[in-house]
This record gives C-alpha cells, structure tokens and sequence, in this order.
C-alpha cells in the first residue's frame, strides 16, 4: 500500500449523527478506520449523587430522564427496585398499565431508532415516517399523564393516576396499525438497496465479543443471542405473556435494525394482551407515607429497557433518601464495543455503527 | 487592432500573469491553482485560434484532469507546511540549468518567429468539419502512433495499480 | 432474586470451598451475594465464571462505607442458566486499589472506570484508567460521602 | 410566441446598428445582455427551485414545506437569501485566505458558464459551438477544482475529506458520463447541441439509447453531487464537508451554483435525451422548461428518497458496473449503425 499519513478525526461532540454529546475520536487511514477512542460525560448530570439528597418519590422524574426516548422504562425500573426493597405489592391494573405503557415506550424508542439510523445514512425521508407514527404513540403519553416525552407516570406501589376514557381504543388503534407502519419502514428504509449495501456485513459484532463486554438487549440479539430479560428473569407480570424474540444472525448493522423492526411488531403483541386482559380495580398499592426502607437493605433490580439491561442498584440507611443508587445504564454499556465493531471499516460505518449501537446519551452519561 | 486583437491580448495577458503566479507563488498549491488558470488561459488562445476542438479538450484533459492529479501528487508527497512548499531556493547549479533552458526556449522562439511568415488567412478548415478531420487522421493515417499511445498510457495505469497496491510483504 | 436455605449445599460453595476460597454467603429475601477478600476476589470470580458459566457481568458498583469502600459484583449468565449472585467485597478508603476484572470481564474496562472517576477506587492491570464521565482535570470523586456538594 | 426572444434580439440589433453602431459592437452588447439574462434567470431560477425543493421534500415527507411567506410561502427563499446576504461572513484564522475566498466564486461562473452552449428554444444558444456537448463536459469538469479548493482552503479535516471524496467521485464519473452522451454523438455525428435536437424530431434518443441514458441519469447525479451521491456535503458524517467552514453569502454562493448545476445538467439531459425544444403547440422555449423542470423534479425524488451511498461502493459502481455498461452501449451502437447503413436506410 502507498504509505500514508494517519490522522485523528473528531466526530462530535457536535455532529450531527452522534445523537447528542459524544465524541468519538477516530484514528484515520484515508477512509479507513483505525481505531476509535468514545469520549464520554458530554451530559453527565451525576444523577447518583442527585439521588442521595432526594427523596425515593422525589427521584422518580430523575429516572425519567435517563432514556428520555422511552422515559417510561427507567421509571419503571426505578420504581420496581424501590417496591423490592420496601416489599411492596402491586395491584394487577397498575401492573397491565405498566406494561402497556412501557411496552409502548419501547415501541416509540425503536421507531425513532429506525427513524436516526435513516437519517444518519442520509435517507431523511425515513426519519419523517418514523416521526409521524411515534407521535401517536406519544399523544397516548399526553393522555396518561399531561407528558409526551419525560413522563414521570409510575409511582412506587403504582402509577399516578388512572388510564382516562378512550385511552384503550386509543392503545388498540395504534396497536393494529403497527404491521402497516413496520410495513412501510420495509418498504421505504430496510428494502432499499443502499442501505442493504451500507448496512450488510458492517459493524459485526460477535456474541462471544457481545457476550463478554456486556452488551445486552436488540444488539445482543441481534448477534444471536436469545436473552431478554422479559423471558430471562421476568420481572412484573411479564410470564404471562406470549410473544417471541426476534434473533439476528449476523450480527451486522442490518440485523440491528431488523430486529427492532420485529421488536416493534412484539412490543404490539404484549400491549394487545395486555390491554385484553387489563382488570379493573386499584391503581396504587398500600405505600407508606413516608418511604423508609429498613436499614441496610439492597436491592438490584433489572428491567429489559429498549437499549437492553437496565439495572437500579439500591441501597438503604434506614432514613427516606437511598443511601445509594447505582444506574447500570445499557447505553453506557454497549458503546464500548464501538472501536471493536469500527475498526477497518470506513469512516461512514461509524455513523452506520453508533446509529445501531443506538445509545442515549442522557442514560450512558447519567 | 480589431476586436479579436484586443481578445487575443486580453487573454495572453492572463496567461503570462498566471504562468507568474506558478512561478513566483510560495505555497506550491497556489503554484498549481495557477496552472489551472494558465491552461484555461491557453485554451482560451486556442478558441481566438478557431480551434474550439483543441481548446476544449486542452480544458477537460489540462484543467479538468491533469491539475487534480498535480494537486494530489503535490498533497500525496507535501512534507513541509504549505505556506512555504515553493519558496525559491537559489542554487548555482539550478539557477546555471534554469537560465539556460529559459535562455533556449527564447531562442527558438524568436528563430521561428524570424524564419515563418505570419498566416494572415486561417490555414486549415475549421468548426465542424474540423473534429471529423481530426478524427479521420487518428483513426486513419496516424493510427499506429494514436495507439500506441493508447498502449503507453494503459501500461502507466496498470503501472500504477500496481505501486498503489504494493508488494505483499512477506 | 434466588433465594439461599441456609445450610443447603448450593454450586458455589462446593466448588469454592475445592478452590480453597473463604467467603461468606449472605441472603436476605431480596438479595443473595457472597462476601469475599479483595485478595480472593478474581479467583472466586474465574471459577464461578469457568465452572458455573456465569459469564457475563452485568454490573459493577462501589459503596461509600466510611472508612471502607465496598465493592459490589453482579454476575449472570448469558443465556441463562438460573445462575444469579452478587459478589461483594471490602478495601480500605486508604488503600483503595483493587486488582481489576478486565481479563476475566472485558465489560470491566468502562465500569471500573466510573468507578474510578466517581469513587476514586483504583484498579490495578487496568488497560487504561482514566477518567470516563468526568473531564481529566476534574479534582475528588463526586459519589464519596465526604465530597463537597453546592446547591442542592 | 415561438419567435418571440429571437425577434426582440434581432429588433434590439438592427435598432443599435441602426442609430450608426458598429454590428460588431452591438453583437457584443447583445451577448452581454444575453449573459445577463442568463444570470437573472439563474438566480431567479435558483430562488424557484429551493422553495420548489422544500415543498417536493414536504410532500414526500408528509409535510407542509414553507407556508408562511406569501402565498404557500414563495417567499420563503427570498427571506432567506436576505438572511444569509445579512450574515457575517466569517473567515477562520487559519485558512488559506485567497483559495477560501475564491473558491465560491469560481464555482458559480463555472455553473453559468455551462449555460452558453444550451440550446434555450429553437435557434437559441448563447453560443453556437460545434463542439458543445465537449464543452459542457469539460467546463462541467472544472467544478471539481473549485470543491477541491473549498475543501483545501478551509483547513478543516471534514472539508479535506470532502473535497477528496468529491474529486475522486467526479473523475471517476467524468467517464461513464462522457461515454454515455458518446452513443448519441454517433448516431448524430456532431458534437453540437443544436444538431442533436433536430436529429430528434422523430424519436427522441432517450428510447434510441436507453442504457446510455440510464448510465448517463446515474453518472450526472454524482456529478452534481446530490443525493444520493452527496458526498462532499454528506453532512450526517462529514458535517457538510468541504462547505463545514463557510458561512452567509459564501455558503450561499455554493447553493446557488450547485442549483445551477443542477438546472443545466437537468436542460442538457432534456436536450440529449428528450429531444430538447421539441414540441408540439407551445414555443420550443416553455417545452425546454418543462423538460427540464420535470427532469429536475426526479433529481429531487431521488434525493428525498434513497440513502447515501458509502463512498467505496460508489467508486466500485462506478469502475464496475457503469463504465463497463457505456462501453457496452458504445460498441451495440457501433454495430447498430453498422447494420443500418449496411440496409441501406
């Protein structure tokens, strides 16, 4: 090969493919990828440390923003950690609105997943699509609780209030339009030929490398690894319902993005059970006033948000403030493996790969 | 002096300033924009020629292509900072063959001006007819010559592969 | 959580107690994990991750106890196998250095380093300890108790 | 109608000529009005063409586009155009002064110049050159040193990289470019554009040369550097590549000639391909516009559409797939034509 220079490229912190604040420094030989080097804290917020001078109640909106693009998941863990440690039971509706509601976030992540991944690979068309239908999903939110984005609806023993009128035809309208909507992203995004050619074969990553750094949630299946803490470790009420778990076999750029296309069809199969089954009755459990779990208590709770393992580390000291909380962020996570699956591709794959990697930044920073 | 006059040294003008600027330029890629202009320049010449075939090819194989493969060889191999890639460096043996290349091209200059008498009339056909009759002399008396040089540059291409390439190491 | 009968021979303790490993193990209904020496710490974690396929570290966490630091290690497997445990262990606040799981966890590598940025703990044969949240000339770790804290 | 430009011009000289001008000197007058009817056509068409781009994007997009400005906001550009006018134009520190500044500039007269040689309406061409489907390739091709220099001059890694990919992707589709229009130039035999439109009064070559034409639409997406070939702007990795550094009306100045570009690739594809002015009914002058203007509207279908392509494919395509293709055309046109003058026809 003609000898040329290598030189660093800083993709971010302000780019427009980093979905936020991350820099990834790249180490280039012309187009080709040498090694990159993932900067992080852009947007860190210490919300550990926040948590230690707030009440257990008080975080919950704390929570809600970590994976701000499926803010009912961490909310959910949250809460779910906090009813472990105080023993807390849940009545059967909250638990169906739970699991409406964050299968719905998850529906709405992926969509907007989808959506990135287009634009990154500069199909903007695709980002639109992905848009429009979030939205209604979104206006579900603004119907349980006033908020679209950061919706701060779960409470520790149950959720803040209950679902209004309308609410499940709502649910059931968006449900059944989803095979149309997954339809038409194949159509517009995942058929079209360059993106094939973009996305086949590049960023693979391999379950045993998936495996050992961590990687968990589509990206782990996406490599073919069946784990999903829905079925792994069900938390909630999740055994009680069908649905299967969309594997990839590759491990490619394309799997990624396959898989949450498939994701989001099951995400639609749990909330149409979900919502056939939801009882009536009570939306909050018997909570005490005052939150004091008993001194010395831990708890690690973990939930399958859409980047994957979402864990809360608790720790009580007797007192109404957790004495620490400790987010295992998935984002935070899974962009270690960036460098490894980037490394002899050309720089585009890098968009390629940190738009399928898909990390929150608010959530990988915290 | 009639209005093509006045075009012809309007243009010759430009060229010889940008032939300076290659020349007296100290970042050796201003040297090679320079160039650019300078062949445009000399294209131009050629179109006040009635030569439109010559000067538009002189534009898309000089300007257009043969620029960008300097500009690249000159990025390719740059080891100093750019703002200082073409200073001039007097040497006595560079000034010494400098001069006398200048010094002969002169020369033959003013000689054929001296021996040829001026055309006032255009010397050969021109506009449309001209490309067919470039194209019947290629193809036609001055094929062998037109192909191989077809071959020579088929071979620097494959040359080129090649060093891009490189030798696999063993 | 898996809940541990006190007495019952459970996998890790057979094969620990082959290995010559100390270590206690505590269980209360939300929380089973097995306290161990710094020193200890990598080899129970090989054999646990070798012999019972609990091959994926899902997270780790540092405590600030006052004049100790505790360490805590979340091990499962992928795919699961049933197989759920906590590891925790203690150091000193002034020797804070532990050896680190990079070679047995590559998910180590940036973990340990939230760690170190956060709570200041040192991880020795780490590939590179730097600071991963926090820019590089950031003074204190923010998540020890003592760290001055502004505004709310 | 249909002699209605030429009639004023022919009228605006025998006045100048007239009141005792020289016929050389009002020629030359004539031409410089010529030119500046080209640029204000150019600008005005510019200002069109982005509202139009908005609102096609829009309508892809399930979107409104521009509405605010006037009547489904035409407006929208002009306010805009003012915007960037009123912009700081900043120049970093630490560019090469003279090619950041000039780069621009060049690029726009290159994309005027490409309008000399366009048949507008019968009889209508600036310049009536016999070789102007040369000089629309090779002026066409100079676009490329002013990215390059856009790129070099502004010192900034993205804009290097840009202006690279951009260089690399234009000589590679110079080829299959020039060797497409190739097969029309054979049927013909002439390299002037007036010519290839009357050789199409009975069948356009768009259904002669199909695959000329395919190899053609692809290569001049490339060279105009749109989507999806957009590599030296790329912003989604390149952050706008070789324009990251420009602001106000520099910036602006490379919009404007990359839509020049893109109306007179769109009017010489109409001129080679679709029979250029020829029409029925209305002057030759509206039928060149709508041609082109529908040719413009796929560019921008195709654009709003289709992902970006990683630039090895597009170099592969290129030396793999297109110009083994035009080649291809160019050697069954050879025995086409063979084979028809061997009948006799």
């Amino acid at each position: 090969m003609l000898q040329t220079d290598e030189y660093t490229i800083n993709i971010g912190p302000q780019h427009p493919s980093t979905h936020g604040g991350l820099h990834a420094e790249a180490l280039m030989d012309g187009e080709i990828v040498k090694d990159v080097a993932v900067h992080l804290g852009y947007v860190h917020r210490s919300v550990e440390k926040i948590a230690e001078s707030r009440t257990y109640t008080q975080f919950i909106p704390y929570a809600a923003r970590l994976d701000y693009l499926a803010s009912n998941l961490p909310c959910l863990g949250y809460v779910q950690a906090v009813e472990k440690l105080l023993g807390v039971e849940v009545p059967e509706r909250a638990e169906y609105i739970r699991v409406i509601l964050g299968e719905l976030s998850r529906i709405a992540a992926h969509m907007l997943f989808v959506g990135s991944l287009a634009i990154d690979l500069g199909a903007t068309t695709g980002l639109v699509y992905c848009l429009r239908d979030r939205e209604r999903i979104m206006n579900l939110f603004e119907m349980t609780s006033g908020q679209r984005l950061i919706a701060a609806y779960m409470r520790i023993g149950g959720v803040s209030a209950d679902l209004p009128e309308g609410f499940i035809t709502a649910v059931e309208g968006v449900i059944s339009d989803l095979p149309k909507m997954v339809k038409e992203y194949d159509g517009l995004i995942t058929g079209n030929e360059i993106l094939q050619a973009r996305c086949r074969g590049i960023g693979i990553l391999k379950p045993e490398l998936a495996v050992a750094y961590g990687v968990t949630g589509p990206n782990l299946r996406a490599s073919g690894v069946p784990y999903d803490l829905r079925k792994a470790d069900p938390y909630g009420i999740y055994s009680r319902f069908d649905f299967d778990l969309p594997l990839g076999s590759r491990g490619d750029c394309l799997d990624r993005l396959t898989v949450r296309l498939e994701e989001i069809e099951q995400s639609g199969r749990i909330s149409a059970q979900a919502v056939k089954d939801i009882p009536e009755g009570e939306i909050m459990g018997k909570v005490p006033k005052v939150i004091k779990p008993a001194q010395g208590r831990e708890v690690y709770h973990r939930i399958e948000s859409a980047k994957g393992e979402l864990g809360f580390y608790l720790l009580s000291d007797g007192s109404e403030k957790p004495a620490r909380l400790h987010v295992r962020a998935p984002s935070f996570i899974n962009l270690m493996v960036l460098p490894h699956i980037s490394r002899g591709g050309k720089l585009q794959d890098i968009i390629a790969n940190i738009a399928t990697l898909d990390p929150v930044l608010g959530e990988a920073d915290r | 002096m009639s209005l093509a006059d006045g075009v012809f040294f309007l243009i010759a003008a430009f060229t010889l300033a940008a032939a300076a600027g290659v020349v007296l330029s100290s970042n050796i890629i201003h040297s090679a924009l320079f160039l650019i202009l300078t062949f445009l320049g000399v294209a131009g010449i050629y179109f006040t020629l009635d030569a439109p075939f010559l000067a538009l090819v002189q534009v898309l194989v000089y300007a257009g292509a043969v620029a960008v493969l300097i500009i690249f060889a000159i990025m390719l191999v740059m080891s100093t900072p750019a703002h200082q890639s073409n200073r001039f460096q007097p040497n006595r043996v560079t000034l010494f063959l400098g001069t006398l290349l200048a010094g002969l091209l002169t020369a033959t200059l003013v000689y054929i001006g001296l021996i040829t008498q001026p055309a006032l009339a255009p010397v050969g056909p021109s506009g449309a007819d001209m490309i067919g009759i470039l194209a019947n002399l290629m193809l036609g008396r001055y094929v062998v010559a037109f192909e191989a040089a077809a071959v020579l540059l088929l071979l620097a291409v494959v040359g080129a592969i090649i060093l891009a390439r490189g030798v696999e190491e063993k | 959580m898996e809940k541990l009968d006190h007495g019952r021979e459970t996998p890790w303790t057979k094969l620990a107690e082959d290995a010559g490993i100390e270590f206690t193990a505590v269980s209360d209904p939300f929380f089973t994990y097995l306290s161990v020496s710094p020193a200890a710490l990598h080899a129970l974690m090989g054999i646990l991750k070798q012999r019972l396929g609990m091959n994926y570290l899902a997270d780790i966490t540092a405590v600030d106890h006052g004049s100790e630091f505790e360490v805590v290690y979340h091990l499962y497997a992928i795919p699961d196998n049933g197989r759920r445990l906590a590891i925790k262990t203690r150091i000193a606040r002034e020797a804070a250095v532990l050896e680190s799981a990079f070679p047995l966890y590559p998910t180590a590598d940036w973990q340990e380093r939230e760690i170190y940025d956060l709570m200041g703990i040192s991880f020795s044969n780490h590939p590179n300890l730097a600071r991963v949240l926090l820019p590089d000339d950031f003074k204190g770790h923010p998540l020890r108790k003592d760290y001055r804290k502004e505004g709310g | 109608m249909e002699r209605l430009i030429l009639d004023i011009a022919h009228l605006l000289v025998s006045w100048l000529t007239g009141r005792g001008m020289a016929p050389v000197w009002a020629d030359l007058l004539l031409l410089l009005l010529q030119w500046g009817t080209v640029l204000a056509i150019v600008t005005l068409n510019v200002l069109i063409l982005i509202w139009l781009e908005r609102k096609v994007s829009g309508f892809i997009q399930e979107r409104l586009g521009p509405n605010r400005l006037g009547p489904f906001g035409v407006f929208q550009t002009i306010a805009d155009t003012l915007k960037l006018l009123t912009k700081e134009d900043i120049i970093p520190t630490q560019t090469d002064r003279w090619i950041f500044k000039t780069a621009p500039m060049f690029f726009i007269i290159v994309a005027v110049m490409l309008y000399a040689v366009i048949p507008m309406g019968q009889d209508m061409a600036i310049v009536d050159l016999s070789a102007g489907l040369l000089f629309f390739i090779s002026v066409g091709a100079l676009s490329t040193i002013c990215i390059l220099m856009a790129g070099w001059g502004s010192n900034n890694k993205w804009s290097l990289l840009g202006a690279m990919r951009s260089v690399a992707q234009m000589i590679s589709y110079e080829i299959p470019l020039a060797f497409s229009l190739l097969g029309v130039v054979m049927i013909t035999g002439t390299l002037n554009l007036g010519e290839i439109v009357k050789a199409q009064d009975k069948v356009w070559f768009f259904v002669l040369q199909p695959l000329a034409f395919l190899t053609y639409f692809i290569a001049a997406t490339a060279e105009l550097n749109r989507g999806p070939f957009d590599m030296p702007e790329a912003e989604q990795e390149l952050t706008a590549g070789a324009y990251t550094e420009y602001t106000g009306m520099r910036w602006a100045l490379f919009f404007l000639a990359e839509y020049t570009n893109l109306v007179a690739v769109s009017a010489l594809m109409a001129t080679v391909f679709f029979g250029g002015w020829q029409g029925p009914l209305l002057p030759s002058w509206i039928w060149i516009i709508i041609k082109t203007y529908l040719i413009m509207l796929v560019f921008m279908w195709l654009k709003w559409t289709f992902p970006r392509i990683r630039m090895d494919h597009l170099m592969s395509f290129s030396w793999k797939v297109l110009i083994p293709i035009s080649l291809i055309n160019i050697v069954i046109t050879g025995i086409g034509i063979k084979f028809i003058q061997g009948m006799g026809w």
